[in-house]
């Protein structure tokens, strides 16, 4: 999905061909979702995210298909400024804010899988570690803490920050999911990790292969 | 007082022109002896009666305006013009360019089809005054220059030089100006892959800002700043125009900072004296601009293209006009200008520096199809003229004509041959070499290297870099803290291009010549280290006062050293930029060419990284190590002096240099890579081991006899790199056949850097004195 | 033409690292009376139409849905002459 | 304790994208009516001591040094109860 201001769309597409699956493009402008089996929120900065980060791109004609779709089932993955306006459309909890330092940070950090089970994770192994890019000036996660309480005990927290967040972020956390699994939301950057040539490792993949294989096993796609 | 009423009133028209009719070209021939703040707009009494000649009657306050910013030395390049020329390629550098010099950018074939265009360009004083915003529209200048040309830009990289890391005024410049910069490029999506910073009280009033972009196409893709086709369309797209930088290129950066601005405070003295009204930057408008453009380059929907940057309207205009050549001329109507304020004059439309905007020249039949691409990104395009006949740029307000020019004339500004002269000083500075005590062997060996890792020019820089996005686009292979920036440009073939930025100017301020030759040779290194072969060349030069006679003398001595460098080495100046006036009162910058190699790498996954990562492999160094201390970073750091004479240059040794990295890591066997610069081979060392997280082991005799000398000799022309053992013997007869004297020094071992029979440093401690630096001193 | 100014803070119960980057700015500036800062934003609308209860209405609705996040910002709304 | 805010504000010459972002975001959201977004920054200052001249001063002192960036900025201040 391509919204004014994304940036990461071209590598989100290139993790998703490295997964062996074909990448479609969408447009902000456009309602139409095109029949594809899963989407992708690219980091970036849309509109500029000069109001707050996703906060704009939220209200594009494209969200208006997508969030009855992803309440529905669709699995969505958001990655840094995706994460962003996932929060921002409600679809996940939270809100992201400025990094403890107040400057952005652009370094490779350690993420634990917590979470093993949702639709962009299963091809991990709950406990393992991954080395993927951080890149992102407004990462750190704040939520109340009766919300924090919740995704711990429903187990809605995926990832986390190992040893511990670089930016602040509540309970180290780096990505949550919905309820249902479906709809995950990270600011690291795992498709900037499917290549020693240009990442610091290829542990990000997993996230491609783990939705590419649910739809290979499901007979449902390819 | 703000810096705006300041500008204005120095252009005059404003209210006087609002009570009186509009200063029309009619009214203007009326009126000769009307009064016009040529001086105020920083024109001479000669330049002013050369527009008059021109003209055949004194011009209207909008041509004035006009003549002024495109005469400025900003725009005009007056005093550095003649020095230039020299830099025009000949023979073999010519092969591989597709665009020289004088185009917005030069543009290098790189095989397979694919063309790259890369620049530098400074944007020092307003990075002084504002330094996050100044910054920040530093980048986005450079990158539509690069769009300009018809390419993608893929990269960017800055060059940084601030006064005394801990003087007052450079917690407020630096931090800002990297905020400005991670603001801009960030929010563009484009990787910053590299580039310098460094520190010295000679820029604490003049902090250097230079910014390089990169830029990717076709080589049918190439587009030029040229209006042609009668009849076609003038395109203004982009932001609307406000009053932005309204003279700020003509004022700020064509003169020094008036007063002492000592410590450089902003509200006292220097700069607020002389403050224009700041550009503010808007990333998001120019990421939309650069899709924008290349959608309207693939559907074929132009005829010609030229970025605003500095004088706005005034210089697009009369760039494509004139380009067009002498028929050519443009119409072009200001009432259709879109302005953010609906107050300002002929003149300060024109001179507007409001950035985020380009211009276009469209034939009538495609201009609906271009508004359509525009309105897809949401950015305003509105037709203000046409390309006319009769090799007049003509332009109207309000019913009347304001500027009626040969657009040429503007274009071309005049060309100064300033008085140059070699500082006596130079003579004594040659003699005052660095004769203090050397530290003799082990603890104070070891002490040194620790206060040299540890000094704010040779710290690690990862408290700057950290805040760029180094890999967006997916392309980028190496990046800082390497050598080079490396960037793959074809997924499928493996095609790269590297760059470095170098500059030295210390080394400069020593022996302008040989100081220009230095940071080439260092720039060519830095890039032959990821395995590239270095194909072309910008700059970016950073000087004083060209009314000073010694800053002349330095200037000539830089080009001429980087042309006769170039012509040597058999690489071209693609183009470059330059900034005078860097100096407060009467005290000039160190003279600071900034060089920039690009280099074609044939396969990224060959490349080379600096790090020690292969344990047990063979530490090799590369190049001969001399006695060469004069304007070193130890006789700086451990001494605060500068004096004598910068190390030997042998640009033919630098080539077989290369050749050698080029040929041993395309056959795989260099398990590392790093070239000795600053601090010599103590510091690459450290680098080394702290990048790749491994220790090492080694003697220095076959070195230099002298351990002083081994460690902190910046002798030019040398690497270390790293050999597997089995590969050592093949790589020691490459080395041999392509004439590189190659010495076994030790091994990449354990968990700290030994110099045996002298020291022992554990990693831990190095990685704490290099990293702790940058932090202590900003946060 | 109506002019109403839209403040957007932090709630109290959300870490504001801003606010407190800024405090401590002010102790190392000899302002130590300062104890507390917190950071928001401030927006000025212009709003066609007369300044009253209509254009105040209409203000809080683009706060509610645009300018804050209920999740972690809270807002306030005032006329300007 | 007094509490003083200080609302910093874009010169209006200064180029604003961020209040344009917001004013383009408004009307595609359907507030036509907006007609002009200014984006500022706010500031919540608590000050040892009672609400006065003095802490009045003091805040406008802190405002100048460090809270506005007088090239391109100017601010205001004023007191809440
Ligand atoms: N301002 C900067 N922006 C980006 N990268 C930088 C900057 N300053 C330094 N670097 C990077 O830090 C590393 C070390 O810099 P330096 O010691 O100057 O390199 P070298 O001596 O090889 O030219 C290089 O990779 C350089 O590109
Ligand atoms: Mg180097």
């Amino acid at each position: 999905m391509t919204f004014p201001g994304s940036l990461d769309d071209q590598d989100a597409a290139r993790a998703v061909r490295y997964a062996g699956a074909e990448p479609v493009a969408l447009w902000h402008a456009d309602r139409d979702l095109r029949g594809v089996d899963a989407v992708i929120l690219p980091g970036g900065f849309s509109y500029g995210d000069y109001l707050r980060c996703g906060a704009i791109a939220r209200f594009s004609p494209v969200m208006g298909s997508l969030v009855p779709a992803a309440r529905a089932g669709l699995p969505v993955l958001g990655i840094c400024n995706g994460f962003q306006i996932l929060c921002e459309a409600h679809l996940l909890p939270g809100a992201l804010t400025r990094n403890a330092a107040l400057r952005f940070i652009h370094r490779d950090v350690r993420l634990d899988v917590v979470n093993a089970g949702t639709a962009w994770t299963s091809g991990y192994a709950a406990g393992q570690s991954l080395t993927v890019p951080l890149k992102s000036g407004e990462g750190a996660y704040a939520a109340s803490p009766e919300t924090l309480d919740e995704l711990e005990r429903t187990g809605r927290v995926v990832v986390r920050y190992a040893p511990a967040a670089p930016n602040g972020s509540a309970r180290d956390i780096a990505g949550i999911c919905s309820a249902e699994g479906n709809i995950v939301g990270l600011m690291p950057h795992p498709e900037h990790a499917i290549d020693p040539l240009t990442g610091p490792s290829a542990d990000g993949l997993g996230f491609f292969t783990s939705i590419v294989s649910a739809f290979a096993g499901a007979g449902a796609a390819r | 007082m703000d810096g705006l009423s300041e500008a204005r009133k120095g252009i005059a028209p404003r209210g006087a022109l609002e009570a009186r009719n509009t200063d029309t070209v009619e009214f203007a021939a009326a009126t000769p002896e009307a009064e016009q703040p040529f001086k105020e707009l920083g024109l001479t009494e000669d330049e002013y009666a050369k527009i008059r000649q021109i003209l055949g009657r004194r011009p209207t306050a909008a041509e004035l305006a006009l003549y002024s910013v495109m005469w400025s030395e900003h725009c005009s390049y007056k005093s550095s013009k003649v020095h230039l020329r020299n830099l025009a390629p000949r023979g073999a550098q010519t092969d591989k360019l597709l665009a020289g010099i004088g185009a917005n950018a030069g543009v290098v074939d790189i095989g397979q089809g694919y063309a790259v265009t890369f620049k530098i360009e400074s944007h020092n004083h307003p990075s002084f005054v504002e330094p996050h915003q100044g910054a920040a529209t530093g980048v986005g200048g450079i990158v539509r220059d690069i769009l300009a040309m018809g390419a993608r830009p893929v990269a960017v990289m800055d060059a940084l030089r601030f006064g005394p890391a801990d003087a007052h005024d450079t917690a407020r410049v630096l931090p800002g100006v990297v905020s400005g910069i991670s603001f801009y490029g960030n929010c563009l999506g484009l990787p910053n892959i590299g580039g310098e910073l460094s520190f010295d009280p000679c820029y604490a009033g003049n902090p250097l800002v230079n910014a390089l972009c990169v830029g990717v196409m076709r080589h049918a893709d190439l587009k030029a700043a040229v209006a042609s086709g009668l009849g076609n369309k003038v395109v203004l797209f982009g932001s609307r125009t406000g009053p932005d930088g309204v003279g700020g290129a003509s004022v700020l950066a064509s003169s020094t900072f008036a007063g002492d601005a000592e410590d450089g405070s902003v509200g006292s003295g220097g700069a607020a004296a002389k403050r224009p009204s700041v550009q503010v930057g808007d990333p998001f408008m120019e990421k939309l601009l650069i899709e924008c453009c290349l959608e309207l380059f693939a559907g074929d929907l132009v005829e010609g293209i030229q970025d605003l940057g500095a004088a706005g309207v005034a210089c697009a205009t009369t760039e494509l006009a004139a380009g067009g050549g002498a028929q050519v001329g443009m119409r072009v109507d200001l009432d259709l200008v879109p302005l953010r304020d609906p107050s300002l004059t002929p003149a300060e439309i024109l001179m507007s520096e409001s950035q985020e905007r380009m211009m276009a020249i469209v034939t009538p039949g495609k201009a609906g199809e271009f508004a359509a691409v525009c309105a897809k990104w949401d950015v305003e395009a509105t037709v203000i003229g046409e390309v006319t006949g009769d090799g007049v740029l003509t332009m109207t307000w309000r019913g009347g004509t304001v500027v009626s020019i040969p657009p040429e004339t503007a274009a071309d500004g005049p060309v100064y041959s300033r008085p140059l002269a070699r500082p006596a000083a130079q003579d004594e500075l040659a003699a005052d070499g660095p004769a203090m005590p050397r530290p003799g062997d082990g603890a104070p060996l070891r002490q040194a290297l620790l206060a040299l890792l540890g000094s704010a020019d040779l710290a690690d820089k990862a408290w700057v870099t950290q805040q760029y996005d180094a890999i967006v686009r997916g392309n980028t292979v190496l990046a800082m803290p390497e050598d080079g920036g490396l960037l793959r440009v074809d997924e499928d073939t493996h095609l790269g291009i590297a760059l470095a930025t170098d500059g030295n100017g210390r080394y400069c301020r020593l022996d302008p010549y040989l100081g220009t030759q230095l940071a080439l040779a260092e720039a060519y290194r830095n890039v032959a280290m990821t395995g590239a072969r270095p194909m072309a060349v910008t700059n970016c030069l950073n000087f004083g006062s060209p009314e000073d006679p010694g800053v002349m003398w330095q200037l000539a001595e830089a080009v001429r050293g980087l042309a006769d460098g170039c012509a040597t080495l058999g690489i071209p100046v693609t183009g470059g930029n330059v900034s005078l006036y860097n100096q407060t009162g009467q005290m000039a910058i160190h003279p600071t060419p900034v060089i920039g190699v690009l280099g074609v790498h044939d396969d990224v996954r060959r490349r080379v990284s600096a790090g020690f990562g292969a344990n047990e492999a063979t530490i090799i160094v590369l190049g001969e190590t001399r006695d060469e201390l004069g304007g070193s970073a130890w006789a700086h750091v451990a001494h605060g002096h500068l004096g004598g004479i910068p190390p030997a240059v042998d640009l033919a040794a630098e080539q077989r240099l290369a050749g050698l990295i080029a040929v041993a890591a395309a056959a795989g066997l260099l398990a590392s890579a790093h070239d000795l610069s600053d601090g010599g081979l103590a510091i690459a060392l450290a680098e080394s081991c702290l990048r790749g997280g491994n220790g090492c082991s080694i003697d220095l005799d076959d070195v230099s006899p002298q351990a002083f000398t081994a460690l902190f000799s910046e002798s030019a022309g040398r690497a270390v790199v790293t050999v597997r053992p089995e590969q050592a013997a093949e790589f020691a007869a490459l080395a041999h056949s392509h004439g590189v004297p190659a010495a076994a020094i030790g091994t990449v071992t354990g968990d700290s850097l030994q110099v045996n029979g002298q020291f022992d440093i554990p990693l831990d401690e190095l990685a704490a004195v290099w990293q702790g630096t940058l932090p202590a001193l900003f946060g | 033409m109506a002019r109403v100014i839209v403040d957007v803070m932090l709630k109290s119960e959300i870490h504001d690292p801003q606010g407190e980057a800024v405090l401590s700015a002010s102790h190392r500036l000899g302002f130590g009376n300062v104890t507390g800062v917190r950071q928001g934003k401030r927006f000025e609308l212009d709003i066609d139409g007369p300044a009253g209860d209509a254009a105040l209405a209409r203000a809080e609705e683009l706060a509610r849905e645009l300018l804050a996040n209920p999740v972690i910002e809270e807002f306030s709304l005032s006329f300007v002459e």
